[in-house]
């Protein structure tokens, strides 16, 4: 697969881009170089999405290649795996997490089991695209966390970028798999920029690998999506106590990469998983676990999760304090035990 | 059991067979062909003058909370807030038809029929100013919490009229649920149990044209949404959305079958959504301005006035009283929401279950002791000054 | 907006809405109130004799199935089988309207089905067996994996044949779901979607009078399933569906409508669970032999034998030829289901994404590694015998 | 609340009791003692239910006390949602765990949110039971173990027992708890005996409390519903291995008897997680975290993981190669670093 842009882009766009057009671009580079690429949800066509991620799609491609399907959740995606079936890759939006929900047993029962079922003669090329998290102040069942949800549904694959560049890569890589993914956006993270352009060709990044943003000696935060900027400032404020701390952006949580997590904490010796998804039952426990299976004789310290709380995702004038942010990850990381290595 | 078990020889008797008898007769099912209206009718001279007198003080008090509360959105006040501009009929009928002791169950664009049933506009509005997921207390005025997942509500209401019916009390439930709203599973298996169990629950349907972007004719194939009706066994019934007093007869015709023990009714009311789906969005992608205007002329308080003049009703104490209210009720709304709501993070934790679970005990605590923090960084802050 | 603002005096115009307009004429969408029947008809003398003979041929082939499938549940040799004895019109009739290109989905019911589209049987069984989820490769008889999810299946079919339709090919999809499936969600989402989209789909509702023991009274109360169509724009027929020349008359139009372009269509047939739900279900809990046997008489087979007696078709031979077919494919059958399937266990792994992920890779060593420990095991002990 | 069943009982059953019974009597038993308590789901009514759980229980208390509804499960669950709201006691039966996905909506958006989102006004006093797991020989999508989804949704409890007695005490006290309590039924042990007769009454458990159904001393097995026996087998044979198994039965997922597990733990210093559930993204990995984050300085070992595979569910003749048994337990155990305690 190439992610060579041969034509220009119908609108030429200044640096820097957001993540937003990011994820808009690798959507239409997909369509441009493969006519089964199809992107089918609510409000995708004319309006362009209402995050405008399919902003252009329906004008340039054409309604039947970028559709604004009735509004029920379950249909979409549901005719989506029979256009899977017939040879097409659809990439569904959903427009936000809480409302995949209705698409759930369609998920859990087809999408993630088509191919097993069948003994691989029935692959399922889909991606369903879910804006997620909170941090934008949207109103109840705008800002559910629920990558747990599709961890624990053997075959999806579960993916989320935290950069701009990965916007673009991961979703190429996602559309391009002959698997289903659950492409995860961190939707607080739409408008963040990088000085990549959508002019340039992006690499795309293939499934399942993790990436270490932030080398470091002193302890690893192991992070994905919208946790990654906060990891980072942890990181940077934490030059200051004398913390050297590494920094894992995990990307995909299935596949999940033992690889990369394993040999930066036993580098370390130390690690924090930070998620804003609820702790509890989330997606940082199997982290934390897999890190103590593989990693036990190097950790110094146990393995500490900075998560949301273990409650329905709060009012916006009060997700702030929900959201796991710079201080609480230094707390954990203070509280690493760091007298024991001495 | 094989053919050649088959007793005997009797010849094929061309009768219906056994198990299949029609269960309903369908034609009391379907919607008239043009949508009912009063107003502009013969039958407008009949209705009643104090209810006329009525319904418009409500339509104004109704538009002038939707004005009042887009204006909050763009004062910073109201996060976000989708307006019911041009579905005041709707609104407002729906709030009507009910006895204190019914049920509403609005959507997330209905915080009009709320407020109009008598909820307190300040605790109506907390979903969309974001202090909380829904400020009221839904037993007291019986209005449940505005619904955001579409049609996920109507269930809702099949289930607690049934209950109400088993309990023996006269209780009926009004769903509101929009066009876009009628594709989703819930609305066919909410309209599947109401009739099978004979619910007195009424479905309000307010087909405003659109799905936020996305217009009917990519929403649905059907003659109209009222004919979804007959599918269920229950009667479809189409009415002018902006003809209060044909909404108001219609729902309430509907709300009386309910209460009669007859089951549940499927009502559409054909309107238009006059501002942007929020006003976080863009309308003129979507939509021309022309066909915006085409619907001022059918506005559901000139519709109203237009009848009030021809009765000679709309006097100017009249007209001035409802705006008073209006006005009013708008400026205690300014005032009230201008305060920044008194919010407790700790509170958090309180009603996530009937008592506290350990690992939430903890969770609190540690957010407690960071608030404490805070505040001592903060007072020490100050006497540092 | 307020309605201050709104321009001038225009007096009110008694018109539709300007967004509302029936979509469609609801009157053709609307089923006759009887259904369709052809065997004891005067149009059945029309039906060709070779599609009688080659119809009769498939229904008694069916019935063996069914039979047999049922006698190999008490061998051990199915786990559990969900027969379609005395509903073999609809599967057969089903199978026959399509052509080879057009694509079947059938719900765990349809084993029938898609052996009567040429399926390979014991490839058809091994859901029911037990040995693999779905035995058979889709794409070689577009037969969609006999699905257990109720009407989740119906979404698929309008995918796939929006699919086809965009690709400018001309196939149609055959979707089979139950009376008890009707009240899914997926049903409502996938006939909107179909109409919306006119997809080229055919639903068939073999209404069997039951969902395991809830009669169809407690299921819906519809004047009949196919009054649901008009609630989508999408024409609902009502079929004897014993009748297996007029199940497969109203198929076959229903996919020609489909084939033309003109979308969906939705079909009731009326039929009867002759069995119980499957063979682990106890049907005299819920049902009366006095049921059962009323439909004996409707039997689908006896009513086309009866027709093809009154025009001398059903001689020795005819008969006899048919009843071989059947017993042939049965002693196959039976043979073929005697062996136990040869299965690897380390093939778990295999297909549950396109490659393996490391964490597969590792539980796959895992397990091969039990099953070496185990072989040798088992050597050990036949070796120390 | 009380237990006592001061009627005989319908019909009067020969000791022992199995599973299947001990549930249908505390469903007849709240429903004689609480007129609130209704029973809703797909085939309750007359044919009490697929697996006879609410068998009887139409006849005793009239269609309207045990209610047939319309094959929908979202419908199902969000009409006991609209009952709960009236102040009704809504007791669904899910017919199996696949079957359950489509409320998914309804359980994570409403069920699990009524009560937060109205400051409490609201509670929703509703029990979900649902069959779980496999190892009956049931075709696809009867067997799936969706404990990873219920754990994931804070507002919910989830519950589930492991013996015929505690089938009886849970399921009271769920009915009789005022928050939403998803109650998952192991289904390969409905047919499993005690010597408990439902003549008797059987004490109420209070939801929240695991319990060691075996003390030991060289290691812990944590499990819950349908890996207890296996567990219990294990420690069986762990005897003549020389090491003396402490076995932990959680009964409550949510909320989590910390205390319990971490007293376990610290005693024994190893400790085991098994259930049947897929190991990724299941229970297990939450399990393992708390463990090591509370007993870190007490491990002798890693915590580890015996559960199934990370794969959509077998079919019936391959299911025993995904189930872990007793020989996948001591395997684990025998991973636990003993030479490193001396
Ligand atoms: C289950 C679900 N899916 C998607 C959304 C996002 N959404 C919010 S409003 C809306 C359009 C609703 O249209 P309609 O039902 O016609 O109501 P209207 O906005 O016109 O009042 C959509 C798609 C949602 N709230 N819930
Ligand atoms: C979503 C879902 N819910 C419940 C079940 C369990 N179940 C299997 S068959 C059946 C009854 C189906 O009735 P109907 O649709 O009329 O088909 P029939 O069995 O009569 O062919 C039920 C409830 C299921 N398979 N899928
Ligand atoms: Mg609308
Ligand atoms: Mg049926």
């Amino acid at each position: 697969m190439t992610t060579a842009a041969t034509e220009a882009p119908a609108v030429r766009r200044a640096k820097p881009a957001t993540m937003a057009q990011a994820l808009g671009r690798a959507l239409r580079d997909a369509m441009a170089e493969d006519p089964s690429v199809h992107v089918l949800g609510e409000d995708v066509g004319t309006l362009g999405g209402v995050f405008r991620i399919t902003d252009g799609l329906a004008k340039e491609f054409g309604d039947d290649r970028c559709t604004d399907t009735p509004l029920a959740e379950a249909g979409i995606l549901g005719a989506a795996v029979g256009m899977a079936m017939y040879g097409l890759r659809p990439v569904v939006e959903m427009q936000f997490d809480a409302f995949a929900y209705p698409a759930f047993e369609q998920l859990a029962s087809h999408v993630a089991k088509m191919r097993n079922r069948t003994g691989g003669a029935m692959p399922m090329p889909l991606t369903v695209r879910i804006p997620y998290g909170g941090g934008i102040g949207g109103v109840e069942h705008h800002s559910d966390s629920s990558e747990a949800y599709y961890m624990a549904t053997p075959g999806l694959h579960v993916v989320t970028p935290a950069t701009v560049e990965d916007a673009y890569g991961l979703l190429r890589a996602s559309i391009a798999s002959d698997d289903p993914v659950v492409f995860l956006e961190p939707k607080r993270l739409y408008w963040s920029k990088s000085d990549w352009s959508p002019e340039e060709p992006a690499p795309v990044e293939p499934i399942g690998r993790a990436v270490v943003r932030r080398p470091g000696r002193s302890a690893t935060l192991i992070t994905y999506g919208p946790s990654l900027p906060v990891c980072m400032e942890a990181a940077e404020a934490a030059v200051a106590e004398g913390w050297d701390l590494e920094v894992v952006d995990l990307r995909s949580l299935v596949p999940f990469d033992d690889g990369t997590v394993a040999a930066s904490v036993r580098r370390t010796g130390r690690a924090v998983v930070v998620h804003e998804s609820t702790g509890f039952g989330g997606p940082g426990g199997e982290i934390a676990a897999r890190i103590s299976e593989r990693c036990f004789h190097h950790l110094e310290a146990p393995v500490l999760r900075v998560t949301g709380f273990d409650i329905p995702y709060p009012p916006p004038m009060l997700e702030r304090h929900h959201l796991p942010g710079v201080d609480r990850v230094l707390d954990a990381v203070a509280r690493l035990q760091w007298e024991a290595r001495s | 059991m094989t053919v050649q078990e088959l007793p005997g020889t009797t010849a094929y008797r061309p009768v219906p067979p056994p198990a299949w008898k029609p269960l309903t007769d369908p034609s009391p099912l379907l919607p008239d062909r043009e949508p009912f209206r009063v107003l502009g009718t013969p039958a407008a001279a009949g209705v009643e003058a104090a209810l006329l007198v009525r319904i418009h003080a409500e339509l104004v008090r109704g538009r002038r909370f939707n004005t009042q509360a887009t204006a909050l959105t763009k004062q910073g006040r109201l996060a976000v807030y989708p307006s019911s501009t041009g579905q005041e009929a709707c609104e407002v009928a729906a709030a009507l038809v009910l006895e204190q002791r019914d049920w509403l169950f609005p959507s997330y664009r209905d915080t009009l029929a709320a407020v109009a049933r008598g909820l307190d506009p300040v605790e109506a509005l907390t979903l969309l100013r974001g202090d909380r997921h829904s400020g009221y207390d839904p037993r007291e005025h019986r209005v449940a919490p505005l619904c955001t997942p579409l049609a996920t509500q109507l269930p809702h209401a099949v289930g607690l009229a049934h209950a109400a019916r088993l309990k023996g009390d006269d209780v009926v439930a009004l769903a509101l649920v929009g066009d876009g709203g009628t594709s989703e599973g819930d609305f066919h298996e909410a309209l599947n149990f109401a009739a099978v169990w004979r619910a007195p629950v009424v479905f309000l349907v307010q087909n405003n044209g659109f799905a936020i972007s996305v217009p009917l004719a990519k929403q649905s194939a059907a003659p109209s949404l009222a004919h979804k009706g007959v599918g269920y066994g229950v009667p479809g019934r189409l009415v002018d959305g902006n003809d209060a007093l044909a909404v108001h007869q219609v729902l309430g015709e509907a709300v009386a079958r309910a209460r009669r023990g007859d089951g549940p009714t499927l009502v559409e009311a054909v309107t238009y959504r006059m501002e942007a789906h929020t006003n976080a969005d863009d309308a003129t992608r979507y939509r021309s301005d022309s066909e915006v205007l085409a619907w001022r002329d059918h506005d559901p308080i000139r519709l109203v006035e237009d009848e009030m003049t021809r009765r000679g009703l709309l006097d100017e104490e009249t007209a001035g009283r409802a705006r008073d209210a209006a006005e009013r009720m708008a400026a205690g709304l300014r005032e009230r929401m201008n305060t920044d709501p008194a919010l407790d993070p700790a509170g958090l934790f309180s009603h996530v279950f009937s008592g506290p679970t350990s690992q939430l005990a903890e969770q609190e605590a540690r957010l407690r002791a960071e608030l404490a923090a805070e505040r001592d960084e903060a007072d020490g802050a100050e006497a540092g000054r």
